[in-house]
């Protein structure tokens, strides 16, 4: 297995050094720089910047350079915010987004899977409908009308919960970005496994089971429910990758300082290496959950093989 | 059951913490968005300027009222021809406990005009002399026109007379930094261990995108009158939940307020609400191609009558906007604005629809004939605003067709040339001083847009920049203005307002032109 | 599983006769197609003959809120009148409201001007201005007819009916959910029933392209798009269609991998069938139960992508509008003007439950285990 | 009802709804179970053989819904609540079903998948089930139980993991073990030794078993009572002496003599030789990767021979012996080491250059549900290689073509415009012979073309390939484990193991004179099984 590992690692290698290129290119080559604000710079600063910054050399060297820093794990200094470097941007944002989109994923998890075999169990009941329909809310509302709503609803108007900001030491605060984050992806596990459920107790080994005279309790939860967790599985490796590395809409709304906002405000300011950096983050991170996701399956499943 | 007794717990920790927290107080400012950098002489934004005015007390600072007052200077002196100033410091101190010197403004001017600093607002003190040239890397920064003739004077020689460069002193990028701590730690100074500041506040700690927490610097020479404890800014690109967590009472001033919501703010939060005019001007800059008729002054001016500037306030800014037909702000210092007249403001807008038709007709531009691209960059209000403008542009015959273009894009494109019909542009005044917006169409200025360019004007200006007399300069700056808008090369549209939420518990917030609301002049109830 | 007897009266009918008669009988995928079909006729006619163009601008009702009866309401007729006189700079001595009509008494110091009937003609207020004037030319009767207008959904921050801009944003937001879904569909199921065929190395690197691609995330690919190509609707739709189809690919490419192990594929091969003959007449249309149910996913997607850009300012250029772009803008007016939200808000809602219902129920009624 | 009877049907039906509307699969059926009886259950498929159980089990899909009455000592058991079921299922009647493959849960290990009903009827821990299971494996017959108990199901072959389903069905010593085709899935070595098994476990332990299967044949060695189902009726019942000798109901008496009959003469000295493969060899990668070395199955090693025109070469084999790879690698469907020719010239590799030969040879599967695209037309299934060889043929020309095709195996050619899903498996078959027909080829490798099939459906198969291979003198390379049809259909024998050939001849000389004893082990299962009246 560790054999395994390494080699997806390695094989991993170039994926996210072509990732690395296509961006570097892809960003320089949109109008404005980094340094294009509203407010126009006088031309001869805006040449004393480039310069200080180096982007006055020309673009393949500056690629090679960035490649060297990348290779030493330095991403380099942001440009939008020059008081950091990317690095430090991330070591402060990482934990925080890592923590929400864990809690998230955590807790969309059980739900969803409670949900869904619930609803599998009770097929067609009208808790079976109950649970589809609020499971298709949550995966059709958009996550910026949920979580000003609920901030409006916890913080302004009952008052019970903070309306935004962030406490690493403070559980209350995680609340309701907790909520927001999670609604959407309880809605999908709920419907993978209310349809892997259903899928999985049609299956022979299940008629075995039940012809065996198996409690119910046994034949869903042994049976039924791992071969439903295969699906969810598969789903929750991007969708890890997706959450832990933040959500724009919901750092905004709630003023969290997770890394998810950096990719839009680097992306729309321009900041390279900032954009560089996440992207390189997301890479590395859609990487290991995939490899996490095939290793969560073979074990769930034993007759897959690393090969 | 698990989950409510969670929340009690919570509840009782933020109850715990407030209340460990009640010898200090403690105020929570929105600010448009977080700092870019610490380093003053990096800094080029609105919101980077409020916190390090809390850091840092420069030569001349800015009273609750927003008005120069002195600051670490205590007095200074003119000398005849108005090119020398002489400032006379006061018994100052660093957070660290250093002094602060003259020789420490000194270091902060020669660092920011220093082209390898490169920093972005370098042009503000252009009128330093030499300056501009240090800037340039045409002379050795030695030759800065500052000097530091004791600890405790400082002189500052001028290119030429200007009268408002006390105003301009107010402004972040004339803050001094600690030299001591600037050479040890380089690029690193700014970090809360090692950023040593002369203001009524210090920096303890920045988390982008979360919050800027600053704690009262015992050292400072006022420190006796700052009421507040600890400062943490928290950035809100989202005005719209700033407004909620004012509402929860997790924030107490909101540096903006959200236009869509000013219906339900007027009605539940009209004691809070701080409305102020404000040194801005909205506006359309007008460029056309060669040969298009936006190149006939009167086919501008027509375009300028139709544009209901009334509704476009009340309606679309929801009042939190003033109608304006100038560049030059109204309140501005130094300037006569009344002597700048544009004669069609005062008629009724069907009058002028009939005006500008006629002035169409005399252009040969036939109604339905004419198609303009109206530009403009995604943010807030501004697609309302080109909408009801192409609406308008509609009842004289001329079509109009929105082109939304992100924002770095958009300014890239102007400041490179790009050629357009119209677009539109916002500028907030540095300083108090209509020559801060008649310089944006100077011949040759990357902030002029439409790449106007006119002799007598730019000669005005010139003159403007050497005449010492006050009242004559204003008459000659409103003379330039009078071309500009008689030209209208400008299609000035609106007055920035400031607005703002402050809770009814902070004292000491004073309305102003130029929004400065340093936290050291409030207080909490 | 079964072996319930093939009786050999059964009618013949082919698979998707089968899943067709199997979607009838479950009433809510029916009931969402029809709600479909209708949002889809009133989006693509309801915009030509709603009374109120989708741009247009009534600049007296800002932010109305919704209402059933006609606007402007009796006790505003006056105040509207007296407002619009005192613009022309006349006084009025005596205002009547009668039904529809109103007659206005108009008196000034100077000769009235006539063209004050303009103040009412292009009101939204008012029409069929006539003004009588005395021989003197100093006082004057005005008849005016009141202008009945209906927002039922209430109006923006421009005062447009927001009835007429759900019913574009209807439009455009299919619009874009189909269209970009066709062109993943088109896209996904081509590329990955190739790679899934050709197998090996091929592949491989197919697969791999598809992984690259995985990791640039959407909103940087279609902030670059929209930088190089400037804002247009066709740029939109290639976007959201440019990254939905990976996911289509992978599914195609997992259906085609265990499709060409089935033995009708062999058989085809054996026959000398080409490759692109067994693409197109085994592979894909085997492939295409799960794809089908996979399109009714990606197009509630697709709208949700595009809602996404226009809450970052990405989205669709004014005067159009989309779903996305109402709710996100509702979403900001959300305390002052809620019809602002709650309306394009429900319509979305309802286009993405009829969706998931409707790709449920195909789920199911291309199921064989469920015959 | 007499004392020892232990379980009792009473007029028992099952009706299913679909979308066609109500559908009865079992219409009324009554029989009884003495205690330690065998009774066979025969009936073709779909005739309601196995619903029967699956009713008295609770086991019937979610649109079918049981009446009657079904009695088990004194107890009615029909539509009993979950919880009551429970009580008897498992415990006092147990099932094995015909999947191994899938009736097992892929996810667990074997020993804790029968760790199960230990310990959910006999209150066990999971340790003091330990050893009943290795009890139980030792009693079906698993070698190594100690290390098997640790396996899970993918690395068991189909005949062991069905020995883990009756040490599963036997964990609590039932008294009725239900058998739903236990073996048809089988190998026909593993079958006898499945049927061994069961007969013996039957007199060691002394419960009843209701064997359900298509197959007459195979329930003669044990069944005491037999009732044959058609229809969803009981057409005939009776002890299995009185059905097997005296057959009153027509529908036995046609179950019985299904058997294919007849031999075939070996063509002419002359006959040209079409297809001659030398030394064929074929070799699989197995796993490997970017680091490793692969490891190759070895499927056909070094097989040299040669079909003329008019033969049919039977290939037979156990499963995995690699017969069907062998008659790939002869098409060039898989990639082969060795030389192919084609009337004398060696055939291309390439899938292009291939293609023109394919006009002249042809293929035909197994399995008649999976051959077909289900997305297809008949029509277009037939017409498939028309459009392939014959693209200038016009649409109205292949449609006749198609018709013609489909007259000629049997079937209506008003049929071309269903779907293969309408067709019962006997009518599919025809179908893929059809396909195959329609470019008049000269040589055909049928691939187990008969073994999915109801007996008497195999019958009518064998015929029609018969009938062509006269009129079109076809070459047939005949792969199957079914001695009896290849004995009615071969002239020439290949015996296959492990990819090799380990006797070859004349049908008749190594059926009656087998030289190996592979050959003749195969032989002993298969006559055990199906050759009753020979046997007895």
């Amino acid at each position: 297995m560790l054999g395994y590992t390494l080699r997806r690692m390695a094989s991993a290698v170039p994926t996210i050094f072509i990732i690395v290129t296509l961006t570097f290119f892809a960003i320089r080559i949109a109008p404005g720089g980094p340094f294009d604000l509203e407010r126009p710079l006088d031309p001869l600063i805006l040449a004393n910047l480039q310069k200080a910054y180096n982007l006055d050399a020309p673009l393949w060297q500056q690629y090679l350079m960035y490649l060297g820093n990348l290779l030493q794990g330095d991403l380099g200094p942001s440009f939008t915010r020059r008081d950091f470097s990317v690095n430090e941007l991330f070591a402060q944002g990482l934990p925080v987004s890592i923590l929400l989109g864990g809690l998230a994923l955590s807790a969309a998890t059980v739900l969803g899977i409670i949900l869904g075999a619930i609803a599998a169990l009770r097929q067609n009941s009208w808790l079976d409908n109950l649970i589809v329909a609020i499971a298709t809310l949550g995966i059709t509302t958009p996550n910026f009308v949920i979580a000003p709503l609920l901030s409006l609803f916890f913080g302004v108007i009952l008052g019970v919960l903070p309306a935004g900001g962030w406490s690493n030491a403070n559980p209350a605060y995680w609340v309701l970005p907790v909520i927001t984050l999670a609604l959407p992806q309880v809605a999908v596990i709920a419907r993978l496994v209310r349809g892997a459920t259903v899928e999985a107790l049609r299956a022979n080994h299940v008629r075995t089971a039940r012809a065996y005279g198996l409690p119910s309790r046994v034949v869903v939860g042994v049976h039924a429910l791992r071969a439903a967790m295969l699906p969810t599985v598969s789903y929750l490796g991007p969708t890890a990758a997706a959450l832990l590395t933040g959500s724009v809409v919901v750092e905004t709304v709630f003023g969290l300082p997770g890394v998810g906002r950096y990719f839009v405000q680097g992306a729309l300011g321009r900041d390279y290496t900032l954009v560089m950096g996440t992207v390189v983050v997301i890479a590395v991170f859609v990487v290991i959950f995939n490899l996490l996701v095939d290793l969560a399956y073979a074990w769930l499943d034993p007759r897959v093989r690393y090969d | 059951m698990a989950a409510r007794d969670l929340l009690a717990a919570s509840a009782l920790a933020l109850v715990l913490g407030a209340g460990a927290a009640s010898a200090e107080v403690v105020i929570n400012r929105g600010n448009d968005t977080d700092p870019a950098t610490l380093d003053p002489h990096h800094t080029q934004t609105v919101s980077e300027g409020r916190i390090l005015k809390d850091l840092f007390d420069g030569l001349v600072i800015q009273s609750a009222e927003g008005e120069a007052v002195p600051g670490v200077a205590e007095s200074w002196d003119l000398s005849e021809d108005g090119t020398v100033y002489t400032f006379h410091l006061r018994d100052a101190k660093w957070s660290n406990g250093d002094p602060v010197t003259a020789h420490d403004f000194s270091f902060a001017y020669h660092r920011i005009v220093d082209p390898m600093t490169a920093a972005g607002y370098a042009s503000n003190l252009f009128a330093i002399k030499n300056a501009e040239a240090i800037a340039g890397g045409e002379m050795p920064v030695d030759q800065l026109g500052v000097r530091a003739i004791d600890d405790k004077t400082l002189e500052i020689t001028l290119k030429a007379p200007t009268p408002y460069f006390i105003e301009l002193l107010t402004h972040q990028a004339a803050l001094p930094v600690h030299q001591k701590s600037v050479e040890e730690f380089g690029d690193q100074f700014t970090r809360p261990e090692n950023f040593v500041t002369n203001g009524a506040y210090k920096l303890e700690s920045f988390t982008p995108n979360s919050q800027l927490v600053m704690v009262k610097n015992p050292h400072y020479y006022n420190a006796d009158e700052v009421a507040i404890d600890r400062v943490n800014w928290i950035p809100f690109e989202d005005r719209s939940a700033c407004m909620r967590r004012f509402e929860a009472g997790e924030v107490q001033i909101c540096s903006d307020v959200p236009a869509e919501q000013m219906d339900y703010v007027q009605q539940n939060l009209a004691d809070e609400l701080r409305i102020a005019p404000y040194l801005g001007t909205y506006y359309l800059p007008v460029k056309g191609a060669e040969g298009s008729p936006l190149k006939d002054a009167r086919v501008r001016r027509a375009i300028s009558m139709v544009i209901d500037r009334d509704f476009i306030a009340e309606s679309v800014w929801a009042g939190t906007m003033l109608p304006s037909f100038k560049l030059v702000p109204p309140g501005i210092a130094n300037y006569d604005g009344d002597a700048v007249t544009v004669d069609y403001a005062d008629k009724d807008l069907f009058d002028r629809e009939d005006d500008a038709l006629a002035l169409l007709e005399e252009a040969g531009v036939e109604p339905g004939s004419l198609t303009v691209e109206l530009r403009y960059n995604t943010g807030e209000n501004h697609k309302n605003t080109m909408a009801a403008i192409a609406d308008m542009l509609s009842n004289i015959g001329i079509n109009a067709r929105l082109n939304e273009v992100e924002g770095t894009t958009y300014f890239n494109y102007l400041r490179e040339g790009g050629p357009f019909d119209m677009a539109r542009a916002g500028w907030i005044g540095d300083y108090n001083d209509p020559q801060n917006f008649l310089m944006l169409y100077e011949s040759g200025v990357p902030f002029n847009y439409s790449r106007w360019s006119n002799e007598q004007y730019d000669a005005d200006l010139d003159k403007a920049a050497i005449t010492q007399d006050l009242q004559e300069r204003a008459k000659i700056l409103a003379d330039a203005e009078q071309t500009l808008l008689d030209e209208q090369a400008i299609i000035p549209i609106l007055a920035y307002s400031s607005r703002a939420l402050v809770s009814a518990d902070v004292q000491g917030y004073e309305d102003n032109l130029m929004d400065a609301h340093a936290t050291r002049w409030l207080s909490l109830n | 599983m079964t072996d319930i007897p093939m009786t050999a009266a059964m009618p013949s009918r082919s698979l998707w006769q089968d899943a067709w008669i199997r979607l009838k009988k479950n009433r809510a995928a029916l009931a969402s197609l029809v709600i479909l079909v209708v949002l889809g006729l009133a989006g693509a006619f309801g915009p030509m003959i709603s009374p109120h163009p989708y741009g247009a601008i009534y600049q007296q009702y800002v932010r109305v809120p919704p209402s059933l009866e006609a606007y402007p309401r009796a006790e505003e007729i006056e105040p509207a009148v007296e407002s619009l006189i005192r613009r022309a700079r006349v006084e009025t001595t005596q205002t009547d409201v009668s039904g529809d009509t109103v007659t206005v008494s108009v008196a000034s110091d100077q000769p009235i001007d006539e063209r004050l009937v303009r103040y009412f003609q292009r009101s939204d207020q008012f029409f069929n201005p006539e003004l009588v004037l005395a021989d003197n030319g100093l006082t004057g009767t005005l008849t005016l007819e009141v202008e009945r207008n209906y927002f039922f959904l209430g109006t923006d921050n421009l005062g447009r009916d927001m009835l007429s801009r759900i019913l574009i944003g209807v439009r455009i937001s299919l619009a874009i959910g189909i269209l970009a879904s066709t062109m993943a569909l088109v896209l996904g199921v081509a590329y990955g029933a190739i790679s899934g065929y050709l197998g090996g190395r091929i592949d491989n690197v197919m697969m791999r392209i598809v992984d690259i691609l995985y990791s640039l995330p959407f909103i940087f690919f279609v902030i670059l798009l929209l930088v190089f190509f400037g804002r247009s609707l066709l740029i939109i739709f290639i976007a959201i269609g440019a990254t939905e189809w990976l996911d289509m690919a992978r599914i195609v490419r997992g259906q085609t991998l265990s499709l060409k192990r089935r033995e009708f594929v062999q058989a085809a091969e054996a026959l000398g069938a080409t490759r692109s003959g067994i693409l197109r007449r085994h592979i894909i249309p085997n492939a295409l139960g799960p794809v089908i149910v996979f399109v009714t996913l990606l197009v509630p997607k697709a709208i949700l992508a595009e809602s996404l850009l226009s809450f970052l300012g990405l989205g669709v250029q004014d005067p159009m509008t989309s779903l996305g772009l109402l709710i996100s803008e509702g979403a900001q007016n959300m305390r002052g003007a809620s019809w602002q939200l709650i309306g394009p808000a429900a319509v979305l809602t309802v286009i993405l439950f009829a969706l998931n219902f409707l790709g449920d129920g195909l789920r199911d009624s291309l199921d064989p285990k469920e015959r | 009802m007499t004392d020892n009877t232990i379980l009792s049907v009473r007029d028992l039906r099952v009706t299913f709804q679909t979308n066609d509307g109500p559908v009865d699969a079992v219409k009324g059926v009554n029989w009884d179970l003495k205690s330690g009886d065998t009774l066979a259950i025969v009936g073709e498929s779909g005739s309601g053989k196995s619903q029967t159980t699956m009713a008295l089990m609770g086991l019937l899909a979610a649109n079918g819904a049981a009446t009657g009455s079904v009695r088990y000592r004194d107890r009615e058991v029909l539509n009993l609540s979950e919880r009551e079921l429970n009580k008897i299922r498992g415990k006092k009647i147990t099932m094995i079903f015909q999947e191994p493959m899938t009736s097992l849960d892929p996810l667990y290990r074997i020993g804790d998948q029968l760790a199960e009903p230990l310990r959910h009827h006999a209150g066990m821990s999971r340790k003091q089930a330990r050893p009943r299971i290795l009890e139980l494996l030792r009693l079906v017959g698993i070698p190594e139980p100690e290390r098997r108990i640790d396996s899970y199901p993918h690395e068991m072959s189909g005949g062991q993991r069905q020995r883990v389903m009756i040490a599963m069905a036997l964990a609590n010593d039932p008294d009725i073990l239900i058998a739903d085709e236990p073996t048809t899935a089988l190998d026909v070595t593993i079958q006898a030794q499945i049927l061994e098994l069961l007969a013996d476990l039957q007199k060691r332990l002394g419960m009843a078993i209701v064997f359900i299967t298509h197959d007459l044949g195979i329930v003669r060695r044990f069944a005491d009572h037999v009732a044959v189902m058609r229809r969803g009726e009981v057409v005939e019942d009776g002890t299995a002496e009185q059905v097997f000798t005296a057959p009153k109901h027509p529908y036995t008496r046609m179950l019985l003599d299904a058997e294919p009959e007849g031999t075939k003469l070996p063509p002419a000295d002359n006959a040209p030789e079409l297809l001659r493969g030398d030394d064929v060899r074929v070799t699989f990668p197995l796993g490997g990767g970017l680091f490793r070395k692969p490891d190759y199955l070895h499927a056909v090693k070094g097989i040299s021979i040669n079909l003329r025109e008019g033969q049919t070469i039977g290939v037979v084999g156990e499963s995995g012996s690699g017969k069907s790879t062998l008659g790939r690698a002869l098409l060039r469907l898989t990639e082969s080491h060795g030389r192919v020719a084609w009337l004398g010239n060696e055939l291309p590799r390439g899938i292009d250059e291939m293609r023109p030969f394919r006009h002249d040879l042809q293929l035909v599967f197994q399995d008649p549900f999976g051959s077909l695209s289900p997305r297809m037309t008949v029509g277009q299934i037939i017409t498939e290689g028309l459009l392939i060889h014959e693209p200038s043929m016009s649409r109205a020309e292949r449609n006749k073509r198609a018709g013609e095709a489909l007259e000629e195996v049997g079937l209506d050619a008003s049929m071309r415009n269903r779907y293969p899903h309408e067709f019962s498996g006997g009518q599919r078959q025809r179908i893929a012979i059809a396909r195959t027909m329609i470019l008049r080829p000269r040589v055909i490798v049928l691939d187990e073309p008969t073994s999915a099939l109801d007996r008497s459906v195999q019958k009518q198969i064998v015929t029609l390939l018969r009938d062509l291979q006269q009129k079109y003198k076809l070459s047939y390379f005949f792969i199957s484990h079914d001695l009896s049809v290849v004995r009615a259909l071969a002239d020439h024998i290949i015996v296959m193991k492990s990819g090799e050939i380990v006797e070859q001849g004349a049908t008749d000389q190594v059926f009656d004179a087998p030289r190996e004893e592979y050959t003749r082990r195969l032989m002993e299962a298969a006559l055990s099984t199906t050759r009753f009246r020979d046997a007895s």
